[in-house]
């Protein structure tokens, strides 16, 4: 019954933070408002997010979540880098495949997002079982690096999160 | 003075990483690698920008408002999304099977997916 | 105070979206809802023509906002006639749409038509020529869907052409709408009339542009040359009732030319009208010409029944293009004729169509059809309508034309035009008809049953089809034989229509004003010395 | 100072929509196009978040967060049409 | 007033009632239906003859009843001495032609039409002579033309019978138009379009410079009517009738019908020059040639026709005349023709009917086979050729003898000799109807065995020419009171009529023998006359009426079809072409005086966006056959607009731009995914070159408006000022944009929702419409051009939705609930809410999501126009106006002060037709996609690890 | 800049315009929603142009932008987006059931075999 009234608890708390950084004043009203609407939106679209994700570890999210930024900044002076000053043909594209442990869809979006927003590379597709990730890496001297950082990097994290 | 610094370098990193990727959109030699360009540098292109303007009317104006906030976390989640299927494109026009790594599977990278047509369905109307 | 003059406008709306909601499955609940509702939408524009017969402008204002403010809806003589005029249009055709079985071959015939309803009257009762457009896009939006109902490879290309060729003439309205208000700051049609009067000689050629796009706006919609060529094809091609029914759209066109032709752009005007006039005059002589050419040269009924129309609305603005109170109430009789001819027209040779395999209507000679007698003499009595032949209304109202140009410059060439436009389209009647209704195949001689397909023509259910043409044809010959009367309430229209400080009055300051200015002080936190001092200043503003 | 860094940002954003224009107009390949494109809208979200420092006014930022989102479907779109023809089989 | 005048319209209204009675009665035998028929023209007839004693008695009888007094035009009829005659002479021979048409008349012909078509005929006729109102009069003429448009047309399987029928319309109908005219002029000349007031104002009439005008146009109508030369032709080929009408049509009744206008007029037009050479020339010219035409026909009934058209142009001649002599002859003549060519026609009919051919070389000897007919042609005959003592010799002496004494140009010759020419065919004619068809051997090659009719069929001619001999033997006692009163009611005075057989040794008298001497000489040359006739070139009036005809038709054709070629692009450069020069037009007249605003300056921001726009829509220009490129382009500009709106201070026109831009691209992707890629190349240079000047002419012209706009100011202030005072403390927000759209104009946007609303159910209708025709079939075979990818729902993207849609969702709500006070609102919160669930749509396909939909798009934008109309129609409740709105605050103690207000409930109702209206496009759209074969899958995502073993790509069945 | 909103509007007009004069129905629609740009810029800038007046109403607002044009060309946005819908659906409706996008109809009047000899 809790579990039809309120299919995605995560979900709906993040609805209030949205709402209040959108209505951007926090008052008992607007808190109830954001309550209301948190609460029925996830009922409303319940149909379309059949299943619950598990999160086992949720605190480390917070570790993961400030990894990422960092390694978004390098990967932006990174780019910058390469672009203004790198010749084309000093330049190593590579595509790299990652064999994924992660099953969870959620995770496996959460790792192939993290891919595309940090350095050098973009997750560009998923085998058709879902068991791998298509990588390309705009400068990758050494494929195989790049593999083993995201597993280590990322990957391993997730599974904490996640599974 | 210091909010001051602070947001005028965040404006002027912002400024620099937008140019920057919307050049490497020009420069880069091969639709993937261009691919990297812009999708990165502009989110913390953007990103720089609207951290700037929260900095700004947050500390300079005292309204401080999380809408940039908002924005840029909104960017940061459909970014990859986008840079996705804008990859799926290129591997769907311009790649084939052999001209990537294998997948370590059973199964091909799922654009190249094809599962075998079905029969015909009839119409379905609601 | 009384709420009846938007009902014309809000009752179609919400019977379509209660057809929509709740019946759209079930053909037989839409007829009848339809049908009742158009009922009593005819005896409120009914009700609504005897109040504006008192000679009494009543406005509403909408919102309780004062105009020029809010937008308000005009109840004058003309507006109550042609709404009148409308809602019997619409019941007529609604009945032989469910006669002929028409509303079944596509979806949501009867909320469309519901909805283009609402469109025409909410175009005749405006007060604002902002609001006008908006209606103007809610009758064409329905039309778009009425033309192309059932379908058709021909009909949608046809549907096509009629579509983009419109939305040229809305972009043009804006257009026009923009330099007006650019201009005048205002929108109120009544406000228009006070600051154009007023206008200073440097905006002279800004409100002229403006004026010349509204006039060629509402000449795409009356089909006026060189801006006719959307309606051979969709005259042509559109479903009949749904022609029928377009028998009053052309006649939005010439209201709206009329209504901002002398309320804003009065004829009192030198630098306005001395453009306008000429203008109105050419095209309108052009078009006859060309119409009834087009009645000659047509080898399909369908085809020859659209150019018809053209004519008429050359004749129609013949008439109108001198804005003198004869020629404007003779144009008026023309209006209420040709409205009911064209709708005649039509219905007549969808039954043609309808009974002649694989809606065939054109000249080439096929076996006799069902009824051929019956619907000959309607045709007949329609096209003699259409051509101006006595003794039917056409006829009255051509000599009513005639003699009121009589005094006007040009007369002769107006004459000459007329007369022998007549002519052609009398023989391109004679020629259609008969080729259509007398050179009939023995059956024998094209019998291929193999090739006619059984349900191709699904046998009509007579009785409410032939009902609706002939009431139709009642109307065109009431027309005719109460032509006193009714050109004597055309007279005091026309009379009203010229008295444009009336409706300046009214509208802006006038007591028929429902609800008053007292309303206005109850809104929320409104205040009524604040509206009311908004107004006077407004008023002072004008007076230097 | 914040004035001239926000000439500087205004000036990188303004030189940057010309490069995208001109990646739309000249690419070797679609998906270019439609990267471009993303990019321009991106850029656009920044330009309007800088002139909304610049007029100091927080009215603008509803049309970022709308262009942010409509720019993201339309992407999609685009590229889904590149890949299936029909964008929402 | 004498009372007597009332009935007068019963007279003009029987026949009109009669017709009605035949489509009643039909069911009840031809013989009742021919005598409920004849029994209406027989009381019409009676209340004639009633009336009929004060006509003789030298009383005019009035009747009058208002119309259209606004027009002049009123029922008004009279009675006198010239409408009697002719009354008499429509309803009598009328009568008669009713026995005879039921006898006449096959099984096979539908006999209730034709007395339909008679009796409306007959009425128009009677209506015509009885009429006081020059315009009531037209109305009847026109319906002459019309009634006999149908009665010739009557065989309608018979082509000669159509293009009779439509001849004869063409050319009355043109004498008609012409008359109109002319009788509005004689009305605006006297100021009443009354007969019997016009009638009294002949030197008003015949002073005024619209005298001419109005005489030729009259006389036109007059011409044509009475077939008078040039417009004679469409008479013989009337003769397609059947034989009653031609008997009826040609005798009597619609060929007088010029004849008696004439008459009728006479007082007031003729008497001038111009009246003499007009008509007295035609008249003669008429005559002449009829009868030489005539002698030369071998169709029975074209003899008689051609001969009629030449008694015509005798009565015409003489009314032409303009003496009141001439005018007695007149009115004589018109009554004798009646009587023998009647009669004639009817016999005619009897020998066609009875041999089977008309065709005067085939027959011949008839005079022992039908004796009875023999007698009756006999005698009609003689009376044609003017032989003593029958009633045709008495008006053709009177004729003769006024033609020898009137100069023509001063010339006293030539009428009389022309006259005389005139009669002496006319006796040519006459013998050889008597001797080539019944004198001469019997044959034996008749194509049917002729024998006399049955009585009924002969007894109406039988009459006729009892009348021709009673009168040729007693004229002065049987028709001299007649010929006097019709005279003094042509002629305005008090003429009396010396009717006799022997007036000396007149010119008419050696003018008369000449006649019939050399007509019977030459009826004795005929086959030389026949052979010289046949072999000189001469002009066939049919051949070039009806070159004229076809050329005209195809020239319209060509014209009509050159024009309206079916090419909207050549319609579009016409309007744009038009539009722009009539703008032009408006613009030069008048000047422009200097700007009054200052402008801004340019800011670089605005002047990339500048740059953006218009190298966007340059290379839309150049690159539109690249679809996708022109989307992608067209995004741009959009974009572009946009960041106009957001700089120049409009943030609700900028987020509603942005919201409506993207769904229109998926629109048109959508399409785009069926419609061809590229567009091919087809306008070459010049139509480009065309095309462009008329697109850089608008463009600039649109340019230079917008500037001219720019520099000024409104002329006075705008209404806007009220808007901006009222917004917060009169509509309750402080967004005044949003408040002008929920309240100040709140009725538009009531109409736009609807609009939006009418376009979904168009959309949805018009794919049913699609699927149901060929365009659904063809889908079903239908396949896309590249091969597709696969990964229809891609994980990254299922995933993403889940989160990014409830958060899209919000900002709708955040946008929708802040409208009121800042930009936002119902329309814009309606798109991001369709957009948002747009993204639903395409990470896990339509129809999957649509299967967890819980309400109907129909229903929704049914729902969302009555929220909006049921808002409005409450403030009835309140007694105010629709859509009046209302606000204020709620307090709850804990929690805060909540503002109200019914605008929120107005743009709720715009907010839910929005998302039900783009939500049913979309659904629309997407199922044409499922009947190309398109499958539903079952899983939100085609990849997922976590389904372990389930196929990745599973589909429903 | 008012020049240049002018231009602008020129161009959009100009551009709209020829493409509207194409062939095939798909470069038509493009054309059509040049002009609604247009005629929307036109709209809108018949309240003239304001640079950061936007008219929402705030006690330090130094002025406001003219409201009522914008409310104008909101609806305007509205309808323009409905016509564009039903004619791109209508387009697509046309190309499915007779196989071609071409917008011109040819021979919208063809002559029936005629009777032989007979002016009919
Ligand atoms: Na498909
Ligand atoms: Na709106």
């Amino acid at each position: 019954m809790l579990r039809k009234l309120l299919p995605h608890p995560l979900l709906t708390l993040t609805l209030i933070i949205v709402w209040q950084m959108l209505v951007n004043k926090l008052t008992p009203g607007n808190l109830l408002l954001g309550l209301i609407l948190g609460l029925v939106i996830p009922f409303v679209t319940a149909a379309y997010w059949p299943n619950r994700p598990r999160l086992r570890n949720p605190l480390a999210i917070i570790e993961y979540t400030a990894i990422v930024i960092w390694d978004i900044i390098v990967a932006n002076v990174e780019v910058a880098y390469i672009i203004l000053f790198k010749s084309n043909a000093n330049t190593h594209p590579a595509w790299v495949t990652i064999p994924l442990d992660l099953r969870t869809p959620e995770a496996i979006t959460v790792l192939a997002g993290t891919i595309t927003l940090t350095p050098g590379t973009v997750s560009s597709d998923v085998s058709a079982c879902g068991k791998a990730l298509l990588v390309h890496c705009l400068d990758a001297p050494d494929p195989d690096a790049v593999r083993d950082q995201i597993k280590d990097r990322y990957e391993r994290r997730l599974k904490e999160i996640f599974e | 003075m210091f909010v001051e610094i602070l947001i005028s370098a965040g404006l002027v990193i912002s400024g620099i990483f937008g140019i920057v990727g919307s050049f490497g959109l020009i420069k880069l030699p091969h639709p993937m690698m261009r691919l990297h360009a812009p999708t990165k540098a502009t989110t913390l292109g953007v990103g720089g920008a609207l951290i700037a303007s929260m900095l700004y009317f947050g500390l300079i104006e005292r309204d401080l408002s999380f809408h940039e906030l908002m924005i840029t976390v909104f960017l940061f989640l459909t970014a990859p999304i986008t840079g996705h299927f804008i990859a799926k494109t290129h591997i769907h026009r311009n790649e084939n099977k052999d001209s990537l790594p294998e997948t370590g599977t059973a199964r091909p990278w799922a654009t190249f997916d094809h599962p075998q047509q079905e029969q015909e369905q009839p119409e379905q109307q609601s | 105070m009384t709420h009846w003059i938007i009902a014309p406008i809000v009752l179609p709306a919400v019977m379509a979206a209660i057809i929509v909601m709740s019946m759209r499955h079930h053909v037989l609940l839409q007829r009848i809802f339809s049908i009742a509702g158009l009922t009593a939408v005819i005896a409120i524009a009914a009700g609504l023509a005897v109040q504006a017969s008192t000679g009494v402008i009543e406005v509403y204002d909408l919102g309780n906002w004062p105009a020029p403010f809010g937008i308000v809806l005009v109840l004058d003589r003309l507006s109550a006639m042609m709404v009148l005029l409308t809602a019997v249009l619409a019941l007529v055709v609604t009945v032989y749409a469910a006669g002929t079985d028409w509303d079944r071959r596509g979806n949501h015939f009867h909320a469309l038509m519901q909805f283009q309803v609402m469109g025409i009257m909410g175009a005749f009762l405006t007060g604002d020529v902002f609001n006008l457009f908006v209606f103007f896009e809610v009758l064409l939006i329905a039309s778009y869907g009425l033309m192309i109902h059932a379908g058709g490879t021909r009909r949608l290309r046809a549907g096509l052409q009629y579509v983009v060729f419109n939305l040229l003439g809305s972009t043009l309205f804006l257009f026009a709408l923009g330099t007006i208000y650019a201009t005048t700051g205002t929108l109120n049609m009544a406000d228009l009339a006070v600051r154009v009067s007023e206008i200073p000689q440097s905006d002279i050629a800004l409100i002229r542009v403006g004026a010349v796009l509204l006039l060629t706006v509402f000449a795409i919609k009356a089909a006026l040359l060189p801006l006719h060529f959307w309606l051979p094809e969709t005259y042509a091609e559109a479903p009949a009732p749904v022609t029928a029914l377009f028998a009053i759209m052309t006649k939005v066109g010439a209201y709206a030319i009329l209504r901002v032709f002398t309320l804003i752009f009065g004829p009192d005007l030198p630098d306005i009208a001395d453009v306008v006039e000429p203008l109105l005059l050419g095209a309108a002589l052009i078009t006859i010409t060309i119409g009834m050419i087009g009645v000659l040269g047509s080898n399909r009924l369908g085809r020859l029944a659209a150019f018809a129309v053209i004519g008429s609305m050359g004749t129609v603005f013949i008439g109108m293009s001198s804005f003198t109170p004869e020629t404007t109430t003779a144009t008026l009789y023309y209006i209420l004729h040709s409205t009911l001819s064209t709708a005649l027209l039509f219905l007549t040779v969808d039954m043609v169509r309808e009974r002649r395999m694989g809606s065939s209507d054109g000249y080439a000679s096929l076996p006799a059809f069902r009824q051929q007698g019956l619907i000959a003499a309607l045709f007949f009595a329609a096209a003699i309508a259409m051509a101006g032949m006595p003794p039917l209304s056409g006829f009255v109202g051509k000599l009513l034309i005639l003699k009121s140009v009589w005094p006007l410059p040009g007369a002769g060439l107006i004459w000459a035009v007329i007369l022998v436009t007549s002519l052609i389209a009398i023989v391109g009647f004679a020629q259609g008809g008969s080729a259509v209704f007398w050179k009939t195949k023995a059956p024998e001689e094209s019998a291929e049953p193999a090739d006619a397909p059984a349900e191709a023509a699904p046998e009509p259910a007579q009785g409410l089809a032939f009902t609706a043409a002939f009431s139709l044809l009642a109307g065109i010959i009431l027309l005719t034989v109460f032509a006193g009367p009714v050109t004597s309430y055309l007279s005091a229209t026309t009379g009203q229509l010229y008295q444009r400080q009336g409706y300046v009055d009214a509208v802006l300051t006038g007591p028929e004003r429902v609800g008053g200015d007292a309303g206005y002080g109850a809104k929320g936190h409104g205040d009524a010395d604040d509206g009311h001092g908004e107004t006077d200043t407004h008023a002072t503003e004008e007076g230097h | 100072m914040i004035e001239y860094a926000l000439l500087f940002a205004l000036a990188c954003y303004g030189a940057a929509l010309l490069m995208n224009i001109y990646r739309i107009v000249i690419a070797p390949g679609v998906g270019d196009r439609v990267l471009a494109l993303d990019t321009l809208v991106i850029n656009i979200i920044a330009l309007i978040t800088l002139f909304g420092i610049h007029q100091s006014s927080t009215m603008y930022f509803e049309a970022s967060l709308i262009i942010a989102m409509t720019g993201f479907v339309s992407t999609v779109s685009y590229t889904r049409f590149m890949l299936r023809g029909d964008i929402i089989e | 007033m004498d009372t007597g005048g009332n009935f007068l319209p019963i007279i003009a209204a029987l026949p009109f009632v009669g017709a009605l009675i035949p489509g009643v009665m039909i069911r009840a035998g031809r013989t009742a239906c021919a005598t409920y028929t004849f029994m209406a023209s027989a009381l019409a007839f009676i209340l004639l003859m009633l009336s009929a004693p004060a006509v003789f008695r030298g009383e005019v009888l009035q009747f009058q009843l208002e119309w259209l007094p606004m027009l002049g035009l009123n029922v008004n009829f009279m009675l006198d001495g010239l409408g009697l005659l002719f009354a008499g002479l429509i309803l009598g021979i009328g009568m008669l032609i009713i026995l005879y048409a039921r006898f006449y008349l096959s099984r096979e012909d539908p006999m209730g039409q034709f007395y339909t078509y008679l009796l409306l005929f007959q009425g128009a006729m009677v209506g015509i002579v009885l009429s006081d109102n020059i315009l009531l009069l037209l109305v009847f003429w026109e319906l002459t033309s019309l009634s006999s448009f149908l009665l010739i047309g009557y065989w309608k399987h018979l082509p000669e019978g159509r293009q009779g029928a439509r001849m004869a319309l063409t050319v009355t109908g043109l004498g008609g138009l012409a008359m109109i005219a002319g009788m509005l002029i004689l009305g605006s000349i006297v100021g009443s379009y009354d007969l019997s007031v016009i009638l009294q104002h002949k030197e008003l009439i015949q002073a005024s410079p619209y005298y001419l005008p109005a005489l030729i146009l009259i006389l036109a109508g007059c011409f044509t009517k009475s077939a008078q030369f040039p417009f004679h032709f469409w008479l013989p080929h009337a003769m397609a009738a059947p034989t009653p009408v031609s008997a009826y049509l040609h005798s009597a009744t619609m060929v007088k019908a010029g004849l008696f206008l004439m008459a009728r007029m006479w007082p007031v037009l003729s008497g001038t020059p111009e009246w003499f050479y007009i008509v007295a020339t035609t008249g003669l010219i008429t005559m002449v040639l009829g009868a030489v035409i005539a002698l030369f026909k071998d169709d029975l009934k074209a003899l008689l026709a051609f001969s009629t058209v030449s008694h015509l142009g005798l009565i015409t001649m003489l009314l032409g005349f303009g003496t009141e002599a001439a005018a007695i002859v007149a009115v004589f003549h018109i009554l004798n023709h009646a009587t023998f060519k009647a009669a004639l026609f009817m016999s005619a009919g009897i020998v066609d009917h009875e041999t089977h051919t008309r065709d005067i070389k085939r027959l011949g000897g008839l005079r022992h086979l039908m004796p009875v007919t023999f007698v009756i042609v006999t005698i009609a005959a003689l009376s044609m050729a003017g032989i003593p003592p029958l009633n045709g010799f008495l008006s053709k002496e009177m004729m003769l003898e006024e033609a020898s004494h009137t100069a023509w140009l001063s010339n006293p010759w030539i009428l009389p000799a022309l006259a005389t020419l005139g009669a002496l065919f006319s006796v040519a004619y006459s013998f050889r109807l008597v001797a080539h068809v019944f004198l001469g051997p019997k044959r034996d090659d008749y194509p049917a065995k002729p024998h006399d009719p049955a009585f009924g069929m002969w007894a109406s001619p039988a009459f006729l020419v009892v009348l021709v001999v009673l009168i040729g033997l007693m004229p002065n006692l049987i028709a001299g009171p007649l010929v006097d009163i019709t005279a003094a009611a042509v002629t305005g005075g008090h003429p009396h009529a010396h009717i006799s057989h022997w007036h000396g040794l007149v010119p008419a008298f050696w003018m008369s023998v000449a006649a019939i001497l050399g007509g019977a000489l030459f009826l004795s040359l005929h086959g030389a006359l026949e052979r010289g006739w046949n072999a000189a070139p001469r002009p066939e009036a049919k051949v070039i009426f009806d070159a004229i005809t076809r050329a005209s038709t195809r020239a319209s054709h060509w014209l009509t079809d050159t024009l309206h070629n079916g090419s909207i692009t050549r319609y579009g450069a016409i309007f744009a072409a038009a539009i722009t020069a009539a703008g032009l037009f408006a613009w030069f007249e008048s000047p422009m005086s200097a700007p009054t605003r200052e402008m801004l300056p340019i800011n670089a921001i605005m002047a990339i966006g500048w740059v953006l726009l218009v190298i966007s829509t340059g290379c839309i220009i150049a690159f539109h056959r690249n679809r996708i490129l022109s989307l992608v382009l067209l995004g741009v500009i959009g974009l572009a607009v946009s960041m106009a709106f957001v700089y120049f201070s409009a943030p609700d026109l900028a987020l509603t731009q942005i919201s409506v831009e993207v769904v229109t691209i998926i629109l048109l992707l959508l399409a785009l995914n069926f419609l061809p890629g590229r567009t091919p190349v087809e306008s070459g240079m010049p139509r480009r070159l065309r095309d462009a000047v008329i697109a850089g002419a608008a463009g600039l012209a649109v340019g230079g408006l917008t500037y001219a706009i720019l520099l000024r100011d409104f002329a006075a202030e705008s209404i806007s000022a009220y808007h901006l005072a009222n917004s917060y403390k009169g509509g309750g927000g402080k967004n005044v944009v949003n408040v002008i759209l929920v309240d100040f104009r709140g009725f538009d946007t009531f109409g736009e929702i609807i609009v939006l609303g009418i376009a979904a159910l168009v959309i949805y209708a018009l794919t049913k419409s699609v699927l149901r025709g060929p365009g659904g079939r063809w889908l079903l075979n239908w396949g896309p051009d590249d091969d597709e990818a696969g990964d229809r729902h891609p994980l990254m993207m299922v995933v993403v939705t889940r989160v990014i849609m409830p958060i899209a969702l919000m900002v709708g709500a955040y946008i929708f609930l802040r409208g009121h006070n800042a930009p936002g609102g119902g329309f814009i919160a309606g798109l991001i809410v369709a957009i948002a669930l747009l993204m639903q749509y395409m990470a896990s396909g339509f129809a999957w999501a649509e299967e967890r939909q819980r309400y109907h798009y129909h229903a929704m934008i049914a729902a969302g126009v009555m929220t909006a109309a049921v808002t409005g129609m409450g403030s009835w409740l309140a007694g105010r106006q629709f859509l009046t709105s209302s606000y204020g605050y709620i307090h709850i103690p804990p929690i805060e002060e909540f503002e109200w207000a019914t605008a929120m409930a107005f743009d709720t109702g715009v907010f839910i037709t929005v998302v039900g209206a783009v939500m049913l496009a979309l659904h629309s759209l997407s199922s044409m996609s499922r009947r190309t074969g398109e499958q539903v899958n079952i899983h939100p995502m085609d990849v997922d690890p976590g389904r372990g073993a389930a196929p990745a790509d599973g589909k429903e069945a | 800049m008012e020049l240049l909103l002018a231009s602008a509007i020129g161009v959009l007009t100009a551009g709209g315009i020829y493409l509207v004069l194409r062939l095939r129905s798909f470069p038509v629609i493009l054309g059509v929603s040049l002009l609604s740009y247009a005629v929307n810029l036109f709209l809108f800038a018949s309240g003239r142009l304001v640079v950061n007046m936007p008219p929402i109403l705030s006690d330090d607002a130094a002025g406001y932008t003219d409201p009522l044009p914008q409310a104008l060309v909101l609806t305007a946005i509205v309808i323009s987006f409905g016509m564009s819908a039903v004619v791109v659906m209508l387009a697509l409706g046309a190309y499915l059931s007779s196989r071609t996008d071409e917008i011109d109809i040819d021979d919208p009047d063809p002559i029936p075999e005629a009777e032989p000899g007979a002016v009919e």
